[in-house]
């Protein structure tokens, strides 16, 4: 006998469309340009802290009513625990929403999504984490999440490459600087110009990761930027020897529902929402260009 | 399974007494066209049809719907969530469409996610189908693994014999419809039999043999081919909003007042420029080339990798709709031949 | 006429006048032709001309002659066309010395529509036109045929056509339909449809209009189909800010067909175009054909006939009438 | 109509132009001259800078009338903004009539910067007209359709 619809008891009292409500509980500007704020939202229930389990590398579509909802990506380490982070750039019509916002108003926000970083396999390696401009949210994460002391041990040597266009145009300068004091990660900032006031390093983060040449033995690298970016890093990577399939990206898709239903955000079969937005350089060599 | 003959006047009777525990929906003429809507009685619904222009996936999967109402209050945003347990009874389904809930079952049901607002409704239904003994020059349900008379999906299939009905249950729900007629006798059998024969034979010839299309689509992204099929393409929505298999959707925000408001999903459409655009301007598929191709590799090549099945029933109500005459056939045997 | 037409195409594509012509090629069903895009001469047996030509090819022109910057696009125009055409030289979409018209006398397009609504569900399974009279077999009586008299299916908007030979052409098709509408306008006004339309009440008139809209499943075929509709961003897809609904509700689809109709105020030709290719059969010249009439009667101006006249919008004289301007005394 | 007689006002929106009909609504206020309070104004920099779309988005989100305003003809501050808007609001005018909205509903007048008499009798005609019209109901967004999906 066959039933309609195929399958078993579907638990339809769950709405993965719902979003749950948090509160803004910190706001950070962190550009000169001011159109790049972090936000950081506390869970209203406790219950949904518990249930909002995600790695790094993960995004939540985030809620703000009357705007609308779009995805971004969690740049706080999964290690915080009863808060998230977003990074997020004033551009469309949702961010600039969001933008409005002030500490203690409501967002909401569903999630977490995607498949984050492989952190299984990153686990017992050295990572290098390369990131361009305001991209750098998810890796920012992963940076913390190694950081962690629950977790350093447990990652071989970290290297971080970030660049931005400008000194104003760098985020987390306050990580970043927390992070130059420390021993056990190698941090190299750039910036495409510098100003009067900038006495650290300038250049495109193609040349700067030449310049430093990561090892790529047991190594994994991580890069998000912008394409051109990724582009002319991609070939320095292959030079300094590191395997398409220990090159790691994260990609961007216009997207609606962020699990795998409406259909906008694929590349061939695999949907960046659900699929992705993780994937190696080795998937991307065989899927469709057509992102 | 029982077989049951109900004579046309009865059908009447059995609607009225199916509609006291169910809302029913079947084809029915609204503003002009022939749609499935749910009845007010009995003398409305028109079972002597080839097919209706819109697909009644839309029973399941409006074109447009709320997903919540939001309002803002003092103490927090209040989430009210749309009601959709309905005991609905869909009728006069022909075979192609039921199988296209099938199709969506797969994509609104996968176990990673479940899409409650489909599911929701899709759970209670119940589908009373109706052979398709006059299949049109469009059709082609038997290249898509369905035939004219395949009852897959249905709990009821209704046969037309001329002046009656031969009633074939598929589901218990089926035959506890069809409880109190009289059993089909072996002429009305061998009736039914013959009208299928003619069916099956009355579907043009397989324009193409759909065996292996898939493995030949995965290498075909970069054809050439592609800089062809689209050329006459206008970019509209008509092939996939008339698509009983096409799911995409957009969720959108309607603002009421500063206070409260309305999620929506509503169909989308990967022939849209809009599907894909960035915030940024950049846009993966620029062209009617690409969202051609889109279309075509979602339904033989995609869909197929995620949910072993083609995303297409033959139903041709693009080939039937498309403003230019594209016709998805063409493109098909076109790829087959390569 | 097809023999001439594909003499044309070959002569044009084999001495290299044109890289590329842009015609009509046979449906895959009775009373069907599609755009076709050909580029050399063993593909001009494709080319056909019919009463079921009715996509205005011009729709192509910028798209087409943007991917292909260094050639001659030929291009086969109906009456209605050809004013498309005039049009988008105009507004410097195309430029007159990058295409070649290949002028079509036009005795009507076929309202396909009508005859299947008159057919009630049935199928056409073939179709036959001759002279006057077109024969069809169909689903319900395959065996016998049923016959119309073609002007009496003919599409709305040429029934009241004033243009019914080229007004642009480089090569002018010799008319051999031996249909008697051919190349004559009709004696009936051109706007016969507005004005009975107007003798209506408002309340009759909203009522129309709510009902066509309401079969509208925005699908936006109609912009699709029209050589107006060629902006990069359509006004309704601009979402920063979202002006413009996209639901189905029906304010959002009236408003998005009146601002449409506004858009391609003074540019519309009345090809009916938008109104064959909507799937639902909305009466989509109901609103063009009204603004067509106005401007006519206001400041007489007819789209697609003068490349040098300013289009309506963009110029004034200082006597324009104002009576719709209140005086609050 | 039977909500004319209640308590029911009119919302009414005035698009004036910056230069001639906002002045002359200014030059109202500073003479005290008297105007129903119905009016929101919305200052636009010409009549010609004016979309033919805010007024029918007007009335699809709860304006039961609109009124456009600009400099009298030969008066524009950028000389022929309002010959060019003349011709567009006479079409769309026309156009919103034949599809059934009340010739009422949506007004066009020219007041200058001196008229404050004339902007206080427009605003009072507007008014009236629109009052006696009642409520707008074409055009306007139906909240109720999308509400009924989820109540």
């Amino acid at each position: 006998m066959e039933t309609t619809p195929s399958g078993t008891a579907i638990d339809t009292a769950v709405n993965p469309y719902l979003p749950i409500p948090t509160t803004i509980t910190n706001i950070t500007m962190e550009t000169a340009a001011r159109d790049i704020k972090t936000f950081k939202l506390g869970f209203r229930n406790e219950s949904d802290a518990e249930k909002f389990d995600y790695t790094c590398g993960q995004f939540a579509e985030i809620s703000i009513f009357g705007a609308g909802e779009c995805p971004i990506g969690i740049a706080s380490s999964p290690m915080d625990k009863g808060s998230l982070q977003f990074t997020v750039k004033k551009a469309g019509h949702v961010t600039k929403a969001f933008h409005s916002c002030e500490e203690g108003m409501e967002v909401f926000v569903r999630g977490p999504y995607g498949n984050g970083f492989p952190m299984r396999d990153l686990e017992g390696s050295n990572i290098v984490v390369i990131g361009g401009g305001f991209a750098f949210t998810t890796l920012r994460s992963l940076t913390k999440f190694i950081l962690h002391p629950e977790n350093r041990d447990r990652f071989g040597k970290l290297t971080v490459i970030y660049g931005a266009r400008s000194p104003g145009d760098l985020i987390y300068k306050y990580d970043l600087s927390d992070w130059e004091g420390r021993d056990d990660i190698d941090l190299y900032v750039t910036v495409d110009k510098g100003d009067e006031t900038w006495t650290g390093r300038e250049g495109f983060v193609p040349t700067v990761t030449q310049e430093v040449g990561p090892s790529s033995e047991d190594a994994y690298t991580i890069v998000c930027g912008p394409p051109i970016m990724i582009k002319f890093t991609i070939p320095v990577l292959t030079e300094l020897g590191f395997q398409p399939d220990r090159i790691i990206n994260s990609l961007e898709m216009r997207m609606k529902c962020g699990i795998g239903k409406c259909g906008r955000c694929n590349i061939g079969d695999k949907f960046v929402c659900k699929d992705g937005p993780v994937f190696t350089y080795e998937q991307l060599m065989n899927m469709p260009q057509e992102y | 399974m029982e077989e049951k003959i109900i004579s046309k006047s009865e059908i009447g009777t059995l609607l009225d007494k199916l509609k006291e525990a169910h809302s029913i929906i079947a084809p029915v003429h609204r503003n002009g066209e022939l749609s499935f809507d749910r009845i007010d009685s009995a003398d409305e619904v028109v079972l002597e049809y080839s097919n209706t222009r819109k697909a009644p996936k839309s029973v399941f999967f409006p074109q447009q719907e709320v997903m919540f109402a939001y309002s803002k209050t003092e103490s927090g945003t209040q989430v009210r969530e749309p009601d959709l347990e309905e005991d609905v009874l869909l009728f006069g389904v022909r075979p192609c469409d039921v199988r296209s809930f099938l199709l969506l079952d797969k994509v609104f049901g996968s176990d990673d996610y479940e899409d409650v607002y489909y599911l929701r409704r899709r759970e209670n239904s119940g589908i009373i189908g109706l052979a398709c003994n006059n299949p049109r020059q469009t059709c082609f349900c038997t290249t898509v693994g369905s035939g004219p008379f395949n009852h897959d999906g249905m709990d009821l299939l209704l046969v037309d014999l001329g002046d009656k009905y031969l009633a074939e249950a598929v589901t218990e729900r089926g035959e506890g419809m069809i409880d109190n007629f009289s059993d089909a006798s072996d002429a009305d059998k061998q009736k039914r039999n013959d009208i299928r024969e003619n069916a099956e034979k009355g579907i043009k010839p397989v324009v193409v043999d759909l065996e292996g299309l898939k493995d030949k689509l995965d290498g075909m992204f970069d054809a050439d081919v592609w800089d062809e099929f689209h050329t006459k393409c206008l970019g509209c929505a008509t092939c996939t909003y008339l698509c009983p298999t096409c799911h995409c959707f957009d969720i959108y925000e309607e603002e009421e007042t500063n206070n409260s408001g309305y999620r929506l999903r509503m169909w989308d459409s990967c022939a849209l420029s809009l599907f894909t655009l960035h915030t940024s301007g950049h846009n993966p598929r620029t062209s009617t080339k690409e969202r051609t191709r889109q279309r075509i590799m979602h339904k033989f090549n995609y869909f197929v990798h995620n949910y072993d099945d083609f995303a297409c029933v033959g139903c041709g109500r693009c080939v039937q709709n498309c403003p230019v005459n594209l016709d998805i056939r063409d493109v098909l045997s076109t790829i087959a031949h390569l | 006429m097809e023999d001439q037409i594909r003499d044309t195409a070959v002569k044009l594509l084999k001495d290299g006048s044109v890289g590329m012509i842009i015609g009509y090629e046979a449906g895959t069903l009775p009373l069907r032709a599609s755009p076709c895009v050909i580029t050399n001469a063993e593909q001009t047996d494709r080319l056909v001309w019919n009463m079921s030509c009715g996509s205005n090819l011009a729709t192509y022109l910028p798209s087409v002659a943007k991917a292909n910057p260094d050639q001659k696009i030929g291009i086969l125009a109906k009456g209605c066309d050809s004013r498309s055409i005039l049009g988008l030289i105009k507004e410097r979409q195309i430029e007159r010395d990058g295409i070649y018209v290949i002028g079509m006398p036009c005795s009507g397009i076929l309202d396909r529509r009508k005859i299947e609504s008159d057919l009630n569900g049935a199928e056409i399974l073939e179709a036959h036109i001759d002279g006057d009279k077109l024969t069809l077999s169909t689903s319900e009586h395959p065996a016998s045929s049923i016959q119309y008299p073609v002007s009496s299916i003919i599409h709305s908007s040429c029934s009241t056509c004033q243009h019914r030979t080229p007004v642009l052409y480089d090569v002018l098709i010799e008319d051999s339909s031996g249909n008697p509408n051919a190349l004559s306008a009709p004696d009936a006004s051109p706007y016969e449809q507005v004005e009975a339309m107007e003798s209506q009440s408002a309340d009759e008139r909203w009522e129309y209009f709510m009902s066509e809209m309401s079969k509208c499943i925005r699908c936006y075929a109609c912009r699709g189909a029209c050589p107006f509709c060629y902006c990069t961003q359509c006004f309704v897809d601009q979402n920063q800010p979202q002006w413009f609904g996209k639901t189905t509700e029906l304010s959002d689809i009236a408003i998005f067909h009146l601002v449409r109709a506004f858009h391609v105020a003074g540019r519309c030709v009345s090809c009916g175009a938008c109104a064959r290719a909507c799937p639902m059969g909305v009466d989509l010249m109901y609103l063009t054909r009204k603004i067509e009439k106005d401007l006519d009667e206001l400041y007489g101006y007819v789209a697609g006939l003068d490349v040098e006249e300013l289009a309506p919008f963009a110029t004034f004289r200082k006597d324009d009438p104002q009576e719709f301007i209140t005086e609050p005394d | 109509m039977s909500e004319a007689t209640t308590d029911w006002e009119p919302r009414i929106v005035a698009f004036l132009c910056t230069w001639c009909s906002y002045a002359g609504a200014d030059l109202a206020g500073i003479s005290r001259l008297q105007y129903p309070t119905n009016v929101r104004v919305i200052r636009v920099p010409c009549s010609g800078r004016l979309d033919p779309f805010y007024i029918i988005k007007a009335l699809q989100r709860g304006a039961d009338g609109v009124l456009v305003s600009g400099c009298h003809p030969g008066d524009c501050h950028y000389i022929s903004g309002n010959y060019v808007a003349r011709r567009r609001f006479s079409i769309l005018k026309r156009l919103l009539e034949y599809v059934g909205i009340e010739p009422g509903r949506v007004q066009f007048t020219w007041i200058s910067a001196a008229e404050a008499e004339r902007f206080a009798k427009m605003m009072r005609k507007v008014t009236a007209d629109v009052k006696a019209l009642g409520p707008a109901k074409r055009l306007v967004k139906d909240y109720g359709a999308i509400s009924r999906l989820v109540d």
